[in-house]
């Protein structure tokens, strides 16, 4: 982990609805003294007495210094704790885990950057994006969603980027197709150095092999269920290939989400491989 | 066992240690309990891994671990030279997995206790869980207490789903087991109903969380009302002083915590606060004065429980 | 069995149909279990009787009723007279009370089915309950069987707190059992940490409720798996629509919905509202084509899970 | 069960503090229609995905035609699920279930009362006070507490009735002592006809004592715990003698929570009586 990190209980700043997501201002000064785009928090859902026993985790899409430091989290209702989320209101607290994750690596020189987010996975990428662009880098957005109205960010994207490409894929927004079909387009266009994406698998699985293909590196936010997102209960794994060339089922939550896309072996992801470190009838070390 | 508190990481439950040392200094813990350590590498199982119930966490995470060399190479002098009391837990296919993970362990002087994980699949009996069989239980416990330092102390963990977890316990204790470590996960199953498919790439999975700990609570009872002079260390949905007290009033002498530090990561701290205020203001000095109270027999005014058949009905 | 609509209310939960039948006409149930009747009328246990738990209820009932005269006389009648579809729930300290029961039963002609309620302690065996012994349950089915009518169903229902409950369900069905109803009430414990004693008069008690929906799931899986060909009922926590369907994709044909009512009498109507939206949501026409779906192979992209032993790390 | 009872989704018309107590004012209609004094509510504590699920019992302290008709509720905090109730706020909803039990049978002709209530059994006392007076009795309170913030009503008694009597164990308001100390005077005093008690059970069982003494009925509404309140679980059961000199393990839901107190067996609450119908080696039907 990047920083270490620490138990807030935040109060809620504001809330608002963003196109189809929530957004909550926390304030957390304890986390965002220590963010970096990437990272993310997990946070307690229910309230006192609760059934939900599992913390939530959500990308940190921003941080302010107001009030001492607050945190932003985007998110869609999916079930039972992101419904619950979703009916916070100013002044409610909310008991935060974080920051958590390896973050966004940046590049050491200024270089021309494409970012990649689908649905609320676009999250996490503005406040890279600053970083940045503070750094002398070029950046290009490319954000996607199955219908325009879960497209996050465009305005911003446009505010911030050199150019914004969207996609959705029933075409309501922006071109009409996959991450597949618009990334070459996108990296071809900006003359890209490097890569970042963030979304679900499939997504981030594309624009892998997009990446792969124009031989430029790319760094991928991976998201897997998580019942600790510290490192301790092991649910959360990915196989990843190691310098050692050896795959291995490394923690999402501590040794990710942020990955080198060409390590991740997404065609594997959701089972082990047989050749990883500790398969069943597999390799030893 | 001399431990300077009671409060526990559950086995499997606190990673290698460095994770949780984000938080606080693990000496503050009575004991670290690693993760079941096993003869080889293992990958575990695929994900999903987890689901959540109803006060409840279903895991299927299948011991994913680095295997006994790279532990003690990388994970035990980690944990010995920051002076953390550590109890390594190990688990195994075979009596002889089991009896070379002890083997492995006995020279090695930072151990406090070895917990066997006694929730695995016997390879030799149809896979089979070790501790669901009284006498495989105990050869595995007298395998492992025969290899073991005499100093230090073998506790078997067990699972509550078994017909007589009495019967087990005797077992364990018989074949050597100077402690028990009650419960570990009973079986139990998800099903996602939008996939309708089992919420778990593993099918089934163990429940733990604050559902089980009525479970826990009743193996504890039994045990501590069958064998009394056997220390038990009480685990099982401990989120509280209070869910603390409860296992130590049935008769656990130290509780392990699990599930709830993915809750809360400073949950033993926590914990164990919470449990001294309670023993404090119930006038207690020390645990051991606790350990087992709720059996003792009804005052006048007080009601009779002990001659009452145990049906669930 | 024909039964218009799969949600049953659970054995002992409905208390005698009268106090339900304020708040809605019990026709509209698939059908009506009775508490378990006994051959004497039973005072049950002491209060207190019951102990909240984390999505649990733990009770410690004992089987209070009036005996099966009375009940035949009073309470079956009363169902009867409303056509109101009952299975009834019979519990014995010894195979010869199951008999006797079945025997009484026999000649009423309003009863869809005899459920056999293995969850009692057997007199006869140093009070081992029925139904963690596969030769006992079977013995009780098997005598239930031989005296009920042959158009009157037998219904086997067991706890699933035993080492193997395929064995025991196996057992049952050996002995004559046409179906199965999985699951009865784990054993659990409270102690109340101010009063240090446990929480129920009892002692132990039977935890039910959402808490224990995971392993009713686990026990509906595994026996189907097993028995493809029983119909199995499936209870433990089912408190919505989404819960009946984890069950009947594991393999159940019907639920039974016991807990839920006591926070919602409307519960078996809402729980069969949402269970037949769902089944509409995913295109099914009829429950009988979701049992037991998520045993399903794999289809491509999808994950294996039958191939793993089943431990619960 | 004297009305068949409703399940409401109210809305909390008011919060208050009084005394040691919380008082919810509910708009419930269905509920407070039917209500007759002595009856009570159970109610859904938590929230929902709460882990606590059973109901709470709560006495209805009074009702009012207002928005189609309310409830009120008073009660303290003991553990989660009053803890919850406690931070309930003013348009927030509260799932109820009742009128439930069987209430206070009134006396045919007016007649003398002592209404005996302690510390948040008091409540119910009042809607019964006005009934009584409605029918031409007299009405008399006598109300106690462990200490004197736990007093329940003591200002409403003293303007509905003829004479109130306060009693506190550590004699922090009125007198010093316990029920039996003091009932004997008031009964005297008053020349009652008829009590009616309210609190838990040792304060009922003297109440009965004291009644018996003096050779008048006595209506007490005990309280046991409660899973359902509807009359289907069997936990609320207490040891009752029945016309026939039976004696039978009642439900306090359904068949009380209101008994005559010479048929409570209060000394074996508890346990089951030996000669109780159905006890184990008891005697059988
Ligand atoms: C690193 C990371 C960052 C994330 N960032 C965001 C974000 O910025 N905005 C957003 O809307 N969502 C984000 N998610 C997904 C978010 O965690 C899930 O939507 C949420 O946990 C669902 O909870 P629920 O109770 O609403 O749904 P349910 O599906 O009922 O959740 C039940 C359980 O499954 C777990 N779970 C289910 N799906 C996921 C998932 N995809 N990832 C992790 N846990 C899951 C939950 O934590 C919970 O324990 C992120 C996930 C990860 C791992
Ligand atoms: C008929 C009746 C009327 C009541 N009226 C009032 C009232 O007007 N004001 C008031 O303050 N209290 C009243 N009570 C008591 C009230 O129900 C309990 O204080 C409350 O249930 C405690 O819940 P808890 O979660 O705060 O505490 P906990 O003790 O944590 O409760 C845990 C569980 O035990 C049950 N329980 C615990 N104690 C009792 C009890 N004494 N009676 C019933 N269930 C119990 C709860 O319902 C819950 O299921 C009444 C009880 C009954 C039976
Ligand atoms: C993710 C996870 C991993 C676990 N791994 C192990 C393990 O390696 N060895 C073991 O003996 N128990 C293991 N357990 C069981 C716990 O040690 C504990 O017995 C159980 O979870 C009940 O306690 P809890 O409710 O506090 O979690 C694991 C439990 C969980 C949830
Ligand atoms: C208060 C209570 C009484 C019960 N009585 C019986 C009974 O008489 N016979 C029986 O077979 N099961 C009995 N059960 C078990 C239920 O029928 C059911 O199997 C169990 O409660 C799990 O389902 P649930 O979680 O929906 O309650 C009883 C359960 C409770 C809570
Ligand atoms: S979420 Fe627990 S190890 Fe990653
Ligand atoms: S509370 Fe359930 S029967 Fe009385």
């Amino acid at each position: 982990m990047a920083a270490s990190p620490v138990q807030v209980t935040g109060t809620v700043l504001t809330t608002r609805q963003v196109d189809a997501y929530h957004a909550l201002t926390v304030v957390a000064p304890g986390i965002a003294d220590r963010f970096r785009p990437g990272h993310f928090v997990t946070v307690a859902v229910g309230g006192p007495g609760s059934s939900m026993i599992t913390r939530r985790a959500l990308s940190i899409h921003d941080v302010t210094p107001d009030y001492g430091g607050t945190v932003e989290l985007v998110f869609s209702v999916r079930g039972p704790g992101t419904a619950w989320l979703a009916g916070l209101r100013a002044r409610d607290t909310l008991d935060l885990v974080g920051p958590l994750g390896r973050p966004f690596p940046l590049p050491r020189d200024p270089c021309t950057c494409v970012l990649v987010g689908w649905e609320y996975g676009s999250a996490p990428l503005f406040a890279l994006g600053d970083v940045l662009q503070r750094r002398g880098c070029r950046i290009d957005f490319m954000l996607g969603a199955k219908t325009a109205d879960r497209v996050f960010g465009a305005l911003r994207a446009r505010r911030m980027a050199e150019t914004t490409t969207l996609v959705t894929e029933d075409g309501s927004l922006g071109l009409r197709g996959t991450v597949i079909d618009v990334l070459p387009g996108v990296i071809a266009d900006t003359r890209a150095d490097v890569v970042y994406a963030s979304g679900p698998m499939p997504v981030l699985r594309g624009a892998t092999a997009v990446a792969v293909e124009f031989g430029i590196p790319i760094q991928v936010a991976v998201e897997e269920s998580m019942a600790c997102g510290i490192g301790i209960c092991m649910t959360c794994v990915v196989p990843v290939i190691g310098e050692d060339g050896v795959t291995r089922m490394v923690r999402a939550c501590t040794e990710g989400p942020v990955f080198r896309g060409e390590r991740v072996r997404f065609g594997d992801v959701g089972t082990i491989p047989f050749d990883a470190l500790g398969a069943p009838g597999g390799r030893h070390a | 066992m001399e431990l300077p508190n009671p409060v526990l990481t559950a086995a499997g439950c606190g990673g290698t240690g460095r994770e949780l040392a984000h938080f606080y200094d693990l000496r503050r813990l009575g004991a670290f309990v690693t993760r079941s350590i096993t003869v080889t590498p293992r990958a575990g199982r695929p994900t999903p891994r987890m689901a959540e119930t109803p006060s409840g966490l279903l895991t299927g995470v299948g011991l994913q671990g680095p295997g006994v060399d790279a532990f003690l190479e990388r994970e035990l002098p980690w944990l010995a030279q920051r002076g953390v009391r550590t109890i390594v837990s190990i688990g195994g296919s075979t009596v002889s997995e089991y009896t070379t993970l002890a083997r492995r362990l006995a020279d090695e002087h930072a151990i406090m206790a070895v917990e066997v994980n006694l929730s695995c699949p016997n390879a030799e009996d149809r896979g089979r869980v070790f501790g669901r069989d009284g006498s495989a239980a105990a050869e595995v416990v007298s395998a492992v207490r025969a290899v073991t330092r005499y100093d230090v102390p073998v506790i078997a963990k067990l699972p509550p789903d078994v017909t007589d977890i009495v019967a087990v316990a005797r077992s364990c204790v018989d074949g050597g087991a100077d402690a028990l470590t009650l419960i570990n996960t009973p079986l139990g199953m998800s099903i996602d109903v939008d996939a309708m498919r089992p919420a778990l790439a593993a099918g089934v999975g163990g429940l733990s969380g604050p559902a089980v700990r009525p479970l826990a609570v009743r193996c504890v009872w039994q045990v501590h009302a069958a064998l009394p002079g056997v220390p038990i260390v009480g685990v099982g949905g401990v989120a509280t002083g209070r869910d603390a007290l409860e296992l130590i009033l049935a008769g656990a002498c130290a509780v392990g915590v699990g599930t709830a530090m993915f809750q809360d990561p400073y949950a033993c701290l926590r914990v164990l606060r919470e449990l001294e205020e309670l023993l404090r203001e119930r006038g207690f000095d020390r645990v051991a004065d606790a350990v087992g109270l709720a059996h003792r027999p009804a005052g006048p005014g007080l009601r009779e429980t002990d001659d009452l058949e145990e049906s669930s009905l």
